[in-house]
């Protein structure tokens, strides 16, 4: 059982200085948090009734009132200071480096579709393919993510690269950010998106950049733009589901209106 | 705070200086206010959004006729208002006959608003996407008859209480020193006319 | 804060002429409409215009069919109190156009 | 009496029970459709544990999913195929309950716990009225909150269950069935919402008219009990905040059922109206949901530690300063959202400023309790809880006001850990000392101290061995709704923490039933209550337990602030605000500046 406080390794450029703003905030609640349960565990022992003993006879003390009004304020200030320039940074796409990748995230009920510029790294042009459930990047390169929804609100939720942004149906809200290491991650749903929410993830491949090209080019040339989930893919689903949950069919049934959960059953 | 002070204390705390119930109808408007000022909010986010759903003032909604509606609420609060000053110095004959006049008002302004409502959507202005039909877009009907729908639904309910309050007044329930169902009979009731001096702006003219 | 020392009898109050009121509303309903569909001002003078009379109508009604302007201040401040809230409600467009 | 001194036009008078007096009201007027604020009171409290009841029961359901998933609750057949076939709980079933559980706890548990229950019992006794200002508005308020529950529960029985869309039922998949597939229940929720939200409404407009105008001769602002400045802010919360709720509530249902598009993307809807106009309502929510916890805790605090409250006047201005930043928060729930970065960068400011006056409270409890005569009696142990945990729920706060470290943690198990500290740790260890402390002088026995403390100690314990582990979870990304986190590789590891987690829940709920054994056995058995069992200063405490119908016979003058503990040169260690300054005490009072 992991008791522990710290992050998970971050694998995006903007990964490590959220962690330490994380790490920076964990010191100053934590070095309160004890001062404040230690006093309070202290004076409930030293102040404890005792015969004859009687209470102090006091209403406050407003020089003690003006310092824990104002330090604390001066923390929480140096808190949001600390935090600003990091928000900027991982939510403004200007922060983006100007070779960024572009690519293209649709969610819907429950999938996601990620669209490839192809060899030409331009979106809307004949090259470009799809993939379900599957994100494959170039380390070292930024990637400019244009994020849209289908149907209802879901959440764009990368925990390594600690990227996480709501994908809203009649917005397209850009997503940026740079991964640092290759290797094989997780796309998760974060936000509350109807009976399938639960199973809404996908995979996060992080590909050296020669490697990278040369999937793009393979990928590129096979003739189906949309590409059927590789059974990797599905079986995971749906054993899982079911291992989860063996009366799932039943129970999904009624809501069998849904295009995407009689796909997911397929 | 000396002790005298509050020893010759013998009577409760001012308060607001006002009676309960006005207190209390005066505190309910204000919920009104935000309810109102909730529904205000989602029509002009929606108008900023997608001003291409509304059409120009006066090409799908008939200004005239609502124009007149507005007069014949603001002349509903004059007699109501009236009807309070009446009984302020207990003429019982006048807070009769005004409350009466404010009745058949506000009753009429219901009415023409009904009939505003019938031809409207026989002209396919509906609250419904699917089966809107007129010039603009679906969001101008249904944050038109969202917004103008609990104005008078606020109406309705004001002139059933008018009612309630002319039949008291008829068993001579008021007097000069006990008109308080009067006068938050009359706050309701103007709010209620503030509120449509509000949405008329905003619905109909701009 | 509070003085004891108010007297218990009622506060003759003062009334305005009502109907002075009810010609001032009706002379602005009309301005308004006739700026609504006969001035050529630009847009957003058109509009806050527009706002303006219809506040100032609200404002008559609530000062002198309301009795507003007679009552003691903090009822007046307890009425005035929630305005910047309502205001914030309905002007949360400001919020979700900036972007 | 009249309280209202000033203005004729309605002489609303205040009927104080002459001695004597035989309560001659028929059975129905007196317990069923009674307009005393105190059996109102008593009524809104078994309505609301009721509810608590309900869903705690919910919550068991759910830590059994996360616990065992997909293994067959024992029993739990009895739910029925379309929700759980076999007693394997279904993931359209998981969302109902996460959904149910979230509204049944704030909206009919917590907030008539504080609100309808401490409101209806404390604010006329406290402020020294005969009873509230409109006795029969203040009936109507509690019998439209049954019909909004019964709605609401009668919800899981339709076909589609219960609402699904989470307890802030985001649109559009709280708009449309086709994308939840919940048709009625959806509709139900809202329908039940916005009748609560009359019976809220009616509450907010008697509290405030009664603490504003029928004080009692000698209660001045600074001389009110805190609870009663803690439910006069809360009122106001609920009467501005409540009604954009009812307004967007009522755009939902029109959406749902018309077939309007507010909040529909296609024919021009906006989903993020719906996040914009829930929350403008839900942190004044929130806040609505601890303010009268805290006022609960200063009183026992203050009357556990036979202290005045530490810098009473910086209390109450801090519970103001709470409730009027609560307004110009509400964007830190929509960090996420897509909402425009530069205004998250504003919200995270003004959230981060709510943190100092929540400081002050915390400070000024400690203050309290230092140097004091510390007596632990049950509702004590309670309210100390309540500093303790509300402490670890409001630094939890911060992190997500952080709005880079709320990019990771939002929408996962650190925001469940927050809301259950916060939720559970404060206002629920409030509510538990709040029933603790004046369920003597409602019922009159008191509640059993062994049971109490054992029931506080097991519910500590437990509750922290729940919900302290869900920050770990949520900082290794496990993301909140979630059916079975096995899904994910990175969280199936942590498939043990859950089922620890799901072990403690169990017992947790469990602890709870003798809180409700000592309730319900107390109601007969229990040892007579003296008038006064706490030697407390508030006026309620000068009243046989119970007070008799209309209260006070005669109505009482205050002389001093309720928290007149240990004053010197007197030899009881408190001294009720009612009591006449003796000669000797008014001249130890001025000597020792007593502000009386
Ligand atoms: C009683 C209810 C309650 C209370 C009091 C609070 C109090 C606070 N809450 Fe909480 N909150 C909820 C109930 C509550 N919250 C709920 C239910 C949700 C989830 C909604 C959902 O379902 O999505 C939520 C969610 C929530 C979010 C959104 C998270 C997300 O979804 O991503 C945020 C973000 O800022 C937040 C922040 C805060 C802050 C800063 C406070 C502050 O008021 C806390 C202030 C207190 C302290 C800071 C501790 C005491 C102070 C000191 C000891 C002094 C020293 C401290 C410092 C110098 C830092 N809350
Ligand atoms: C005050 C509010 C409150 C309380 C007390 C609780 C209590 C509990 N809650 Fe929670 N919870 C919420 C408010 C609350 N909750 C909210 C708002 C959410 C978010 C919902 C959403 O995401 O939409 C949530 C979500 C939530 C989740 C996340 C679900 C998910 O995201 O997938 C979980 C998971 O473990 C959980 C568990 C529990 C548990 C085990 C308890 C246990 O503490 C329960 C223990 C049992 C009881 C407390 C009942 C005791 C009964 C009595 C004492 C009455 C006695 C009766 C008489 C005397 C007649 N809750
Ligand atoms: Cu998609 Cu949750
Ligand atoms: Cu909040």
């Amino acid at each position: 059982m992991d008791w522990g406080w710290l992050l998970p390794e971050p694998v995006s450029t903007f990964g490590s200085e959220i962690d330490s703003i994380y790490y920076v905030i964990l010191a100053i609640t934590g070095v309160i948090f004890v001062l404040v349960e230690v006093a309070l565990v202290v004076f409930l022992v030293k102040y404890r009734h005792r015969e004859g003993h009687r209470a102090e006879y006091s209403h406050g003390n407003t020089k003690l009132e003006a310092v824990w009004t104002i330090v604390p304020f001066i923390l929480v200030m140096v808190i949001a200071w600390m935090s600003m320039d990091v928000w900027l940074e991982a939510k403004m796409v200007s922060h983006a480096p100007g070779d960024a990748l572009p690519l293209r995230v649709t969610a819907k009920q429950f999938e996601w579709n990620v669209t490839y510029p192809g060899p030409d790294e331009k979106l809307d042009t004949a090259d470009d393919f799809v993939k379900r459930n599957q994100l494959h990047l170039p380390v070292g390169r930024a990637v400019r993510i244009d994020l849209a929804s289908e149907d209802v609100i879901h959440s764009f939720f990368l925990p390594d690269f600690r990227v996480k942004q709501d994908a809203v149906p009649g917005m397209v809200i850009p997503v940026w950010f740079e991964a640092t290491a290759a290797g094989e991650y997780t796309l998760g749903c974060a936000e509350l998106c109807g009976l399938g929410h639960y199973r809404m993830r996908g995979s996060v491949t992080v590909h050296e950049s020669a490697a990278f090209d040369s999937w793009v080019t393979e990928e590129g040339s096979e003739p189906p733009a949309v590409e059927t989930p590789t059974p990797a893919d599905t079986a995971g689903v749906d054993l899982e589901a079911a291992s989860a949950n063996p009366a799932a069919p039943e129970g999904h049934d009624h809501s069998s209106h849904q295009p995407v959960s009689e796909e997911e059953r397929a | 705070m000396s002790q005298t002070a509050t020893m010759s204390a013998s009577r409760p705390m001012e308060g607001m200086k006002v009676y309960n119930l006005k207190l209390g109808m005066w505190v309910f408007l204000l919920s009104e206010v935000m309810f109102f000022s909730s529904l205000i909010g989602a029509y002009i986010i929606l108008r900023f959004a997608h001003p291409e759903h509304w059409a120009e003032p006066n090409v799908v909604l008939n200004v005239p006729l609502t124009g007149f509606n507005t007069f014949m609420l603001i002349c509903s609060s004059v007699t109501m208002v009236k009807a309070f000053a009446a009984i302020e110095h207990g003429d019982q004959a006048g807070l009769k006959k005004w409350l009466i006049a404010t009745i058949i008002l506000g009753a009429s302004f219901v009415g023409i608003q009904v009939f505003e409502y019938i031809k409207l959507s026989n002209e396919g202005f509906v609250p419904v996407a699917a089966r809107y039909a007129a010039e603009g877009g679906p969001l101008y009907g249904s944050t038109f008859y969202t917004m103008t729908g609990f104005h008078g639904a606020h109406v309705t309910i004001g002139v059933l209480a008018l009612i309630f309050t002319a039949i008291k007044a008829f068993k001579g329930k008021y007097s000069a020193s006990d008109y308080g169902g009067v006068e938050i009979m009359g706050l309701y009731w103007h709010f209620v006319d503030l509120v449509w001096i509000i949405l008329f702006t905003i619905v109909y003219l701009i | 804060m509070a003085d004891e020392s108010v007297s218990e009898e009622a506060v003759e109050r003062k009334r305005p002429n009502y109907y002075l009121v009810w010609v001032y509303l009706l002379i602005l309903t009309v301005a308004e409409v006739v700026v609504a569909f006969m001035s050529n001002l630009p847009e957003t003078w058109l509009i806050l215009l527009l706002l303006f009379l219809a506040v100032w109508k609200a404002a008559l009604v609530a000062m002198y069919y309301m009795h507003l302007k007679f009552e003691p201040p903090r009822l007046v401040l307890m009425v005035l109190a929630p305005i910047p809230f309502a205001i914030l409600i309905t002007f949360t467009v400001v919020v979700m156009e900036i972007r | 009496m009249s309280t209202m001194p000033i203005e004729v036009g309605h002489p609303s008078v205040q009927h104080w029970a002459e001695p004597g007096h035989a309560d001659d009201r028929s059975f129905l007027r007196k317990y069923v459709f009674s307009t005393d604020h105190k059996v109102i009171g008593c009524q809104f409290l078994i309505f609301s544990l009721t509810f608590l009841l309900i869903g705690g029961m919910l919550a068991m359901l759910i830590r059994w999913q996360l616990g065992w998933p997909g293994i067959a609750i024992p029993g739990g057949a009895i739910l029925g195929e379309a929700k759980a076939p076999g007693g394997i709980i279904l993931p359209e079933f998981y969302n109902s309950l996460v959904t149910m559980h979230g509204t049944f706890m704030i909206f009919f548990a917590i907030m008539p716990l504080l609100v309808g229950v401490f409101g209806n019992w404390l604010i006329p006794l406290h402020v020294g009225a005969a009873d509230m200002a409109f006795p029969r508005l203040n009936m109507a308020s509690f019998w439209t909150a049954v019909p909004a529950g019964l709605i609401m529960i009668a919800s899981f029985f339709v076909t589609g269950g219960a609402a699904a869309a989470g307890w802030t039922g985001y649109a559009p998949l709280s708009a449309n069935p086709e994308y939840s597939g919940v048709y009625m229940g959806q509709k139900l929720w809202c329908v039940s919402l916005i009748v609560l939200g009359f019976s809220s409404l009616m509450g907010a407009v008697n509290y405030i008219t009664t603490i504003v105008n029928m004080r009692a001769p000698g209660m001045k602002w600074m001389r009110l009990p805190l609870p009663v400045w803690a439910l006069f802010i809360t009122a106001i919360l609920v009467l501005l905040a409540i009604p954009v709720l009812t307004g967007a509530l009522i755009l939902l249902l029109f959406d749902q059922t018309i077939g309007t598009t507010f909040f529909l993307p296609k024919d021009g809807g906006q989903p993020l109206m719906w996040q914009h106009l829930f929350w403008y309502f839900g942190h004044p929510e929130v806040y609505i949901l601890i303010l009268p916890a805290m006022g609960i805790t200063s009183e026992v605090l203050s009357n556990g530690s036979r202290k005045p409250v530490f810098g009473y006047k910086f209390m109450v201005y801090a519970i103001v300063a709470i409730a009027f930043l609560g307004w110009v928060v509400w964007g830190h729930h929509m960090f996420q959202s897509g909402m425009n970065p530069l205004l998250g960068a504003t919200f995270m400011t003004s959230t981060m400023v709510i943190a100092v006056p929540s400081a002050i409270k915390v400070f000024n409890w400690l203050g309290t309790i230092y140097r004091g005569d510390i007596h632990f009696h049950t509702p004590m142990l309670n309210a100390l809880a309540f500093v303790a945990m509300f402490v670890i729920g409001g630094l939890s706060g911060v992190f997500m006001a952080s709005t880079p470290v709320d990019i990771y943690i939002h929408d996962t198990y650190f925001i469940v850990a927050h809301i259950h500290y916060v939720l559970f740790g404060g206002s629920l260890f409030a509510i538990f000392a709040g029933i603790y402390f004046w369920f003597p002088k409602f019922f009159g026995r008191m509640l059993n101290p062994t049971l109490g403390k054992i029931h506080f100690a097991l519910t500590f314990v437990f509750y922290n061995l729940v919900f302290f582990p869900m920050h770990n979870l949520g900082l290794n990304g496990m993301m909140r709704r979630l059916y079975d986190p096995n899904q994910y590789e990175y969280l199936a590891q942590h498939q043990p923490m859950n089922t620890f987690i799901s072990v403690s829940a169990l017992l947790l709920g469990a602890a709870q039933l003798i809180f409700m054994f000592n309730f319900l056995w107390s109601l007969r058995g229990g040892k007579k209550a003296p008038s006064n069992p706490w030697n407390a200063n508030s006026l309620e405490w000068t009243l046989p337990s119970p007070p008799p119908h209309g209260n006070f016979t005669t109505m009482p003058t205050v002389y001093r602030g309720p928290y007149e503990y240990s004053v010197p040169g007197r030899e009881e260690d408190y001294w009720p605000q009612n009591e006449p300054p003796t000669d000797a005490g008014r001249r130890t009072a001025e000597r020792e500046g007593v502000h009386a």
